[in-house]
């Protein structure tokens, strides 16, 4: 089935979204410097190379890759990002066939962010990561119900999970450090649903980049 | 950038470098981390661990040792700690008697000590939990996560070091946190950012005539932001939200104020000659007072002010020994 | 500026009115600006007296208590205090075993204490002076007015102190009090200048990628600028002019690395984390050493380091007890 | 005689001082952050008030004025300027005839001067408030020999007395805290030297304004 989603792509998926966040990491640390800490960059960035680094030892299915990405972001980041991100993969991995399809692969997105959820207790306009998240997989389910392959809903689910991050922007936060703000939050993008959209992006670029 | 930095991804190695080489007294978990009492603990004592996000000292490592902390986990500059850390500083330090974590609540720290507390029980510790959240500049917490755990960290690791020194089992230790953690309230005011040392410049711009009310200890902007004005009515911009929000009268206190980093002393001091007549007036009766960088946010110029009700069992345990680079007395 | 004060003209009068409040174990003197021990001196214990320009602190109010100084006169900021309020503090102090007066080698400190002795001599009170003239980064002191005088005041009040607690007389007092200042050198890096409450501006312009070398602790230009330089390169630059001006091998020591006010103590550890190996390298044995803000120079981002040759004697007075707001251990 | 110098003039002349101090105090504090700790027109500006205040009893004799001002400058200044300024002015008083002619003056301005020296050990050349007076003391006794009165004497050391200044820019210090600079202080001119020629102009033009 060409629409069957291996370990390999996702190790690939892993390495971009560490790049993605290299890339634009000053970029995550400026957004959370408005309203949060600055560091959310540097969080991210230091995470994901102590993960790209586990990878040298290619591992052999998606539940180890997915472990191996959530203990190591678990235990490298801190901060809120940490646990939440970190959360997040650990919950992929046993919820994902293998290899998957479009369809297995997105309810497998959806039980990390229900994770996310259980773990950080945001609710959709709390202005966090989950704001970027949920409206991907409510985008990615809707194209597969339109018959789309995993390539098809990821780039989907990439363009809503944009739309999720930039649509924090008016809102007040209600979680986290940018909490503390008040309506002074309003106006600036959450950084977690930034790094949240480089995530559906690079899955995205990443089965586009496979044919 | 203007810091005593090497490259600035190594800041924190390379500070614990220099903790070891100047306090021999004390024990650094390279690997993880962690700074730890030299000696192990003693049996049946309940041993205190804390942590944070790093930026903050003498908080926490400089509260490790004698009558105060078993150890602390130091995270990333202002990132708190991963569960890893937390878990190794719990294990280091369990002596069987239970460990009680002290958590300033903010989400990461929250998550991250709750995560290494789930990994100790797993393990056969006994843990006990406190958040402190003192800032009484996040005032509307429903909407929020939470009031922030600010400068009554400082007065409860100290308290209630005392009273696990003295033996007492978990239950008691981690009730008498309690007990301080909701008797503390803190409000504090930055003249200036601080800077990251990843970041490489201020966190947030700040006009030279503004100044941030309620500011919090990451340099995450403050509620509001004001004209800069004078020590006397910076002092009731302090003062006035801490007492309004303990709401009924304080009577005896412990106070301390402290720099966040930039601030020199005797600024500190000008402003507390404003802030206690100010405290008097309010009713509050300060039995105790520390004034000097406790709870800092790496270079900031502000300060803060922690006021925490106190009753006798506080004030003796306060005036108990202690002997930690940041609070030594009576040994 | 961005500064916790009212009127700049009262910053001293006002910060002297925040030590009164913070520390009822001390007595202020408002008329003269001179902190004192809150009891009288004992009968047949030698009298310590120091002072300088305020803006050091907590140098020396804050060194004023058991087992260190008996009182410190507070000049103005960076201005050493007159004649008169020396006077009033050795006259205050005296117990008839006579008066040590402890001088930082500046012009203006000099000439002060210079008067008050003599005022005091004629009031017949004993004083003996000691004049400290450690800074390294003043290399010519036959051109120039000597070396200033920085950290080893703060451990020479320490140990000299201890002596005078133990009954030593005015001429032993005197004696170690030369022998310690003779054992000791600094030598100051400022990564920013200081603002001068009175000024409202920084006294010198630093480029964002200079630094000065040899800076003094009143905001005087040093003798370099160079580039700045990482932490590494910095403590070379402090450490090796000091090994090298002892010229002999060290030994023992008593190191002293102090920020100067605006420079956060995550920096002074890791700055002492590359300093601890070089002094190791070069011979001196660290048996003791203090990090923190304890001679400061207002605002200033920077650091100084004091290295004092330590014998058995100056070690075994060191340990002794002290309480006071800046130094407290062993009681 | 016209060129009798009167305890009301000397008084005039300390207040003009006082007037000019602190009508160039940022001037004075420019010039010791230079090469010194930025204190200096402070530190003269709140001891001449001091003086002022203590002039509002107006004093009986020269001998009793400068001990009056020579007292307040050394129990309110301080720093290094207290002392010496403090010196010079309790000098003049037992050194000055009541009324003083040119040559009286000069005499008593003269020992002045040399208590600072004195006090400081400054030699000619040092980069001090020394290197503004002695030329002005010169100054003087050749307007004098050259049958000059006060009036003219004071002029003329004013003059000098500025020359003095200007030409301490390029010295190097070997006095004060500017000598810790070493080379770097040169190119600057120096504080007290500053102060010190506001002195001498003062007194010559209160004895101008005197007609
Ligand atoms: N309770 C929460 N649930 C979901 N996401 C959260 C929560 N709290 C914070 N976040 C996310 O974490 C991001 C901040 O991460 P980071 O800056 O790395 O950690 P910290 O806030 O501890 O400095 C926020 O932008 C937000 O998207
Ligand atoms: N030994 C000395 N003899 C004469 N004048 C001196 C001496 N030392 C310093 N001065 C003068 O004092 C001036 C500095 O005065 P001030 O700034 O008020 O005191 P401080 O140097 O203590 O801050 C110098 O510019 C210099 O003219
Ligand atoms: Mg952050
Ligand atoms: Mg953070
Ligand atoms: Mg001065
Ligand atoms: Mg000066």
């Amino acid at each position: 089935m060409s629409d069957a989603v291996t370990t390999d792509d996702l190790v690939a998926w892993i390495r971009a979204f560490r790049d993605a966040v290299q890339e634009h990491r000053d970029e995550l640390t400026a957004l959370d410097s408005a309203i949060g800490d600055a560091d959310h960059g540097s969080n991210m960035a230091r995470g994901l190379d102590a993960v790209v680094a586990k990878l040298e030892t290619p591992p052999a299915s998606p539940a180890e890759l997915f472990k191996t990405v959530g203990m190591t972001l678990v235990s490298s980041v801190g901060g809120a990002s940490g646990p939440l991100y970190g959360t997040f993969f650990l919950r992929i991995g046993p919820a994902l066939t293998d290899p998957a399809d479009a369809t297995a692969l997105g309810a497998a997105l959806r039980a990390g962010t229900e994770g996310v959820v259980a773990r950080g207790k945001a609710e959709p306009g709390d202005k966090t990561m989950v704001d970027a998240q949920l409206p991907a997989l409510a985008a990615w389910d809707d194209a597969v119900a339109s018959g789309a392959d995993a390539r098809g809903a990821a780039a989907a689910a990439a363009q809503a999970a944009e739309q999720g991050r930039d649509a924090t922007a008016p809102l007040v936060a209600r979680k986290g450090r940018a909490s503390y703000l008040g309506e002074r939050s309003a106006g600036h993008i959450d950084p977690g649903a930034a790094s949240s959209a480089l995530l559906f992006r690079t899955l995205s670029d990443t089965l586009a980049a496979r044919g | 950038m203007k810091k005593f930095v090497n490259d600035p991804a190594d800041v924190l190695a390379e500070a614990l470098r220099g903790i070891h080489a100047a306090h021999p007294e004390l024990r650094i978990d390279t690997e993880n981390r962690v700074i730890l009492r030299g000696e192990p603990t003693r049996e049946g004592k309940v041993a205190l661990v804390s942590g944070g996000g790093s930026g903050h000292e003498p908080m926490h490592g400089g509260f490790v040792g004698r009558g105060m902390l078993d150890a602390a986990a130091a995270g990333e500059v202002f990132t708190s700690p991963t569960p890893d850390q937390v878990l190794a500083a719990t294990q280091a330090v369990d002596s069987g008697a239970g460990v009680l974590h002290i958590v300033k609540n903010y989400t990461g720290d929250v998550l991250n000590f709750e995560m290494a507390a789930e990994l100790a029980a797993a393990e056969g510790v006994r843990v006990e939990s406190v958040v402190v959240a003192d800032d009484v500049a996040v005032q509307d917490s429903t909407w929020t996560a939470g009031r922030r755990g600010t400068g009554t960290t400082v007065i409860l690791e100290k308290i209630v070091g005392a009273l696990a020194e003295e033996g007492a089992d978990l239950d008691a230790v981690a009730a008498l946190a309690r007990r301080v953690s909701e008797a503390g309230r803190s409000m504090g005011v930055a003249l200036t950012s601080c800077t990251v040392p990843a970041v490489g410049h201020p966190t947030f711009e700040l006009p030279d005539d503004e100044m941030e009310v309620g500011v919090g200890i990451h340099g995450e902007p403050g509620r509001t932001r004001v004209k800069l004005a004078s020590a006397h009515e910076i002092a009731k911009l302090m003062v006035d939200p801490i007492v309004h929000d303990f709401g009924e009268p304080v009577g005896p206190a412990i106070v301390l104020l402290s720099g966040l980093g930039g601030t020199p002393l005797i600024e500190q001091y000008l402003l507390y000659g404003e802030i206690a007549p100010l405290l008097a007036e309010a009713g509050v009766d300060v039995q105790r007072v520390l004034i000097g960088d406790y709870i800092t946010s790496l270079d900031m110029a502000g300060a803060s002010l922690t006021v925490v009700k106190a009753d006798d069992e506080f004030l003796r345990l306060w005036d108990a020994p202690v002997v930690t680079p940041g609070l030594r007395w009576g040994a």
